[in-house]
């Protein structure tokens, strides 16, 4: 099995990788416990994703390279710096979010200081804008590159097309990366596409394609850092798709049961990476159980104070309903 | 008569109608096994199967792209945008293909596809869950445009939709859909397309509108006529292009003050032309200028409750109008 | 000052803008070598290469979405759409993206994007090359859209949409583009979008419209002043959204005999905006019913030169119209 | 080289397929001629890829399939049963044009009795029609197929991508056949797509694809009757691209000399589907010098007669403008 000092790796970076996706599965589960408290709308979760998204963002050049996450991205913003604060914050769909300051639902993430771009609801709609990143970062000679996410089911969208053929076409530094999670909402990976893999479409762009195991955070690792450097030394762009297991139902709105086995999850749960990786981190004493519990607690810690600053912070204003429909 | 909510009107006019003609079948996302994100096509899956009950992938311009070329081959398509705002990705192909699609072959073509969409705000579902949407495609002849505002009218409707031989767009307010419950007709009843309904007669004014401000109009035409004497004519749109030139006339002239009430937002909506028709046609009966009551021209509904109830048309915004415009 | 014809001042507002601001670069189908179909951006590849004069894949949900992912990068994309009529695959992206992205973000990101269309008929183009499209983006708050009505009009507000903050669509009427000439200033005149434009002056009736057809009105109300004493105002909207509604209220006071000209369908039309407005503020000033002069409500412009002639609006209609207003 | 008996074509199948191909070419030539004339508005051409068209339209089931055909398509109109007359009618805009009784441009086909879908200008929203089409047929247990066409740029297209993925996952009797010419209008396919071939983009859908040689009809013929016949035994669709190149300017509004030289332009001719089929007719002995010459005789009768039957005809009338939007 590949080794983390083998990708350059120290021991103090993948135990902070581990760290943030602790944090951004505590985050997830707190909010459930918050919705189905009746005390925020909606949540839409990462829970089985945090392992890839804190890998990729890691294989990023965080000080510079743009992203546009998709809404379970939770794994990705926290490692470029948003914090459990500002989570909560646009949980609750408070005046401080820096997100959207509560116009948002959670999960629609956005924020100039870090260069993530702002995201909507309507599904793979940021592919284009990456690649928009892409084209300006050439045109600039800006050594940045974009990263670009979505679900599996999204690739359907007619934007992926369209977006993935331009950077291609114009060698633009991109990188796409497909979570698949093997359900579009209800929807089964063999009803969305007929293809034996979503990166088996990279060919049709003329781009490098892989298909790495989404629970495994250094192949995810590693496969980003190629593809990043691919784009930074003006190769073009790369298609990744890495597979893993939606473990929540799709939304607090979902109802899982019309339509998948509780077993089905229950086995999924058993390659859940954020698990797979605190073995691996114990196994090559990087991490031990004391050390885990600590991170555990700290996580909560933060965790529990970004909540309580989130629900009581206030809401925006009425009269902010009116600002920032165009340039003031 | 059985006492039906909104969405299960909806359902049983499918149900109905599925049963009644074998070309008649369902398409869309989620709308299988999930039965639809907000259970609109219940049980239809397992009445149906599969294959008439179609999970379709997650790509909106195909979902309508197919239906109207099903819809050419002589099948009676239902297609499912499963939110109103998700309708965008396929304005090209309702524009450019359903709605020209029998003039442009002279009459030898014909796309008789139904397309649902859930639409309206205020259920927290933020600026990409809370559109009306209706605006964009009222200037496109070819297309109709029907949004019910009652249990009743939603089944006799949705009927009258599938069987129209032209397309037709029907949206549907998704805080009507468990709010709103009345009794229906269990018979074949089909309400005809392009005719506006008045629900309420009143020598003082008139209240146009459509959808579920329907009702709210209702209750505060109730409650002034008990508190203060205004008698209110109010007139249910129904279908809000091509708008019912006839019955907006004759509702203006019969009280000569008009109040047009939309969720949407003001500019450009579908009260701007029904304002338009009465300036056109009844200058000389108007004792008081038309007045429009409407969402604010932001761009959309955002999360915060605090901007949801400030975006929101409410009820004493409502009456304040009505009486506004009866002391005129 | 030099005399240009329409599509040559165009052209020169982007030369000119290009020149001004590294920025400012054009992204569309065959605008490179090509010059464009009608040859808007012709001699710009020449002048500032293949990098900032980009030929795109034949995709215009990518020409819009990369231009809007460029424009959140700081850059002025100038994206053309080959046809009005061909923007509509790109609805989603100009109305869920460009529109809504300074207030989705709370003025964190802004979409500086401009997007040129040739729209109108009259030139045997058929249904999908005549097509007025602008009513369809009349409804969404963030965006603004310009059309201008002469040459020097067309230089001045095609800098200013370059310019501006937000998103704009500028649509150029294709008829218009060798039909018009006059002098056009080479020095920096920006003419501001959002406000109309008085074009004549005249006491007996107001004609308010925009694009090709002022200069039809002008004409009309020039012959009607020497041969019937009829003296007109005509007010260029030049913003059709959001409208001037200062000067379309002023301009209806003045007179109080109004008179809509627009090339579109009727229904929903621009005009219906512009009716609502004043029947809002000045049904007291008015002296004669709005008149709204437009397109029939047919899908769009067929190819026989008899249907083409009987869609569009002609000279005798607008004089009978004005007769008829003036002796109302 | 392959030979067309052992495709189960006779000498009198080929020579058919060949006066087809002739016909279509001289018609082409034609109607350049009338438009340089001033007679006809508009041309555009299928010059170049005629072979490929009637081996294509061949190899399907004509009493019965369903066929979805683009602008360029006049081999495939023909061979379907649509005469030279009818084209010429259509050419000419007159009240008697099969297709759409004079609204569309020429190249715009459709005709319900020979199950050509009506088609539109916005390229590619055909293949999703055509998908439609196979699942009307799959739901009715019709053993006809659909076949649909595109130009390679048009493959960029969203609506290529979610049309493609819907037949997959649905399996669908659909036959995509991309002709690549080369170009879309001036932009040369290095710049339209970086894959190798099209055809590269099927596995990405999960279903066979195949490039050949468009200007051997026998090889076109043969992988259209492969793709048939998995069509027609349920295993689904199928990607075909076929290699040739466009011999005549984009359209007749079309200036070439801006981007691709004379030079290219002739060597190209010099592989003309049309000679090369020729060339194989006599070297296997199935036509003479003279039997061409009295095709050829025959072809230029049957234009002289449609075309002097065409430009007689009647225009639609203006009334008729207003006819057809609706079912009446
Ligand atoms: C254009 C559009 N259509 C429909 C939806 C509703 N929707 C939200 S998420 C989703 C499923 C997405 O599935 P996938 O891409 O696999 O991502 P996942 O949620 O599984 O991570 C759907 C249908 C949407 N947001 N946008
Ligand atoms: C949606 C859309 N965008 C742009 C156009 C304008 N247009 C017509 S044909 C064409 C090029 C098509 O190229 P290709 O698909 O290769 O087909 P070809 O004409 O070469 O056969 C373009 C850009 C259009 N018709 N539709
Ligand atoms: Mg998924
Ligand atoms: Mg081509």
């Amino acid at each position: 099995m590949l080794k983390h000092d083998e990708l350059g790796l120290s021991n103090d970076n993948v135990l902070e990788m581990y760290r943030l996706m602790v944090l951004a599965r505590r985050i997830d589960e707190r909010m459930w416990l918050l919705n189905r408290a009746g005390k925020i709308p909606f949540v839409v979760s990462c829970q089985g994703q945090e392992a890839q998204q804190v890998a990729a963002a890691f294989a990023l050049d965080r000080s510079k390279d743009y992203t546009a996450p998709y809404y379970r991205d939770v794994g990705v913003v926290l490692a470029l710096g948003m914090t459990a604060k500002e989570l909560m914050l646009q949980a609750f769909a408070k005046a401080e979010d820096p997100n959207s300051a509560g116009r948002q639902m959670p999960g629609h993430f956005g924020s100039q200081k870090l260069r993530i771009l702002s995201g909507s609801s309507p599904v793979t709609t940021q592919v284009p804008h990456a690649v928009g990143i892409g084209l300006a970062c050439k045109m600039n000679q800006d050594s940045s590159i974009a990263y670009v996410t979505l679900g599996e089911g999204s690739t359907n969208q007619g934007d992926f097309h369209e977006g993935a053929n331009f950077a291609a076409v114009h060698k633009l530094p991109v990188i796409i990366m497909v979570e698949n999670n093997q359900y579009a909402i209800s929807v089964p990976l063999n009803r969305q596409v007929a293809c034996e893999k979503i990166s088996d479409r990279a060919i049709g762009y003329g781009m490098p394609g892989v298909t790495v195991d989404g629970n495994n955070p250094l192949v995810v690792y590693q496969a980003v850092k190629e593809a990043a450097d691919r784009a930074r030394s003006g190769n073009g762009p790369s298609l990744i798709e890495t597979i893993s297991y939606r473990l929540t139902p799709h939304s607090s709105d979902d109802n899982e049961r019309t339509y998948r086995s509780s077993e089905e999850v229950e086995q999924a749960k058993e390659k859940d990476g954020l698990i797979v990786f605190k073995q691996y981190l114990i196994e090559n004493n990087v991490l031990t159980e004391d050390l885990d519990a600590e991170i555990e607690k700290q996580v909560k810690e933060e965790i529990d104070q970004a909540t309580d600053y989130a629900e009581t912070a206030p809401y925006p204003s009425p009269e902010s309903l009116y600002h920032g429909v165009y340039y003031e | 008569m059985p006492v039906l909510s909104y969405i299960q009107a909806i359902n049983a006019a499918m149900r109905e109608e599925m049963e009644r003609d074998e070309k008649v079948f369902i398409l869309g996302e989620d709308v299988g096994k999930r039965g639809g994100v907000f259970l609109a096509t219940e049980g239809l899956y397992e009445q149906f199967g599969a294959d008439r009950v179609i999970d379709t992938p997650l790509a909106e311009s195909a979902i309508a792209g197919v239906g109207i070329g099903a819809a050419m081959y002589g099948m009676k398509p239902i297609a499912e945008m499963q939110f109103a705002d998700f309708i965008l990705p396929a304005v090209n192909q309702i524009v450019s293909e359903a709605a020209k699609l029998r003039y442009r072959s002279n009459n030898d073509w014909s796309c008789p596809i139904t397309i649902r969409a859930p639409y309206g705000g205020g259920v927290h579902g933020a600026l990409y869950h809370s559109q009306s949407i209706e605006a964009l495609f009222a200037n496109q002849p070819g297309l109709k445009i029907v949004i019910p505002s009652s249990p009743r009218d939603a089944k006799g409707l949705l009927k009258a939709a599938i069987r129209d031989p032209d397309p037709v767009l029907y949206f549907e307010h998704k805080k009507a859909y468990r709010l709103l419950k009345e009794e229906v007709p269990e018979n074949d009843e089909v309400i005809p397309i392009g005719q506006a309904n008045q629900v309420r007669d009143g020598d003082d004014l008139t209240v146009i509108t459509y959808g579920l401000p329907v009702h709210y109009a209702l209750e505060a035409a109730n409650q002034l006529a008990d508190s203060d004497q205004i008698e209110t004519t109010i007139l249910d749109l129904r279908t809000v292009y091509p708008l019912d030139q006839a019955a907006i006339i004759k509702a203006a002239q019969k009280t000569g003050k008009v109040l047009l009430i939309t969720e949407d937002n003001k500019e450009g909506s579908i009260m701007s032309e029904v304002a338009a028709i009465i300036s056109e046609h009844c200058l000389f009966d108007l004792d008081a200028p038309i007045k429009r009551l409407a969402g604010p021209d932001v761009p959309a509904m955002p999360f915060a409750p605090t901007l949801e109830k400030e975006f929101l048309i409410n009820q004493d915004q409502i009456k304040a109008a009505i009486k506004e415009l009866a002391a005129f």
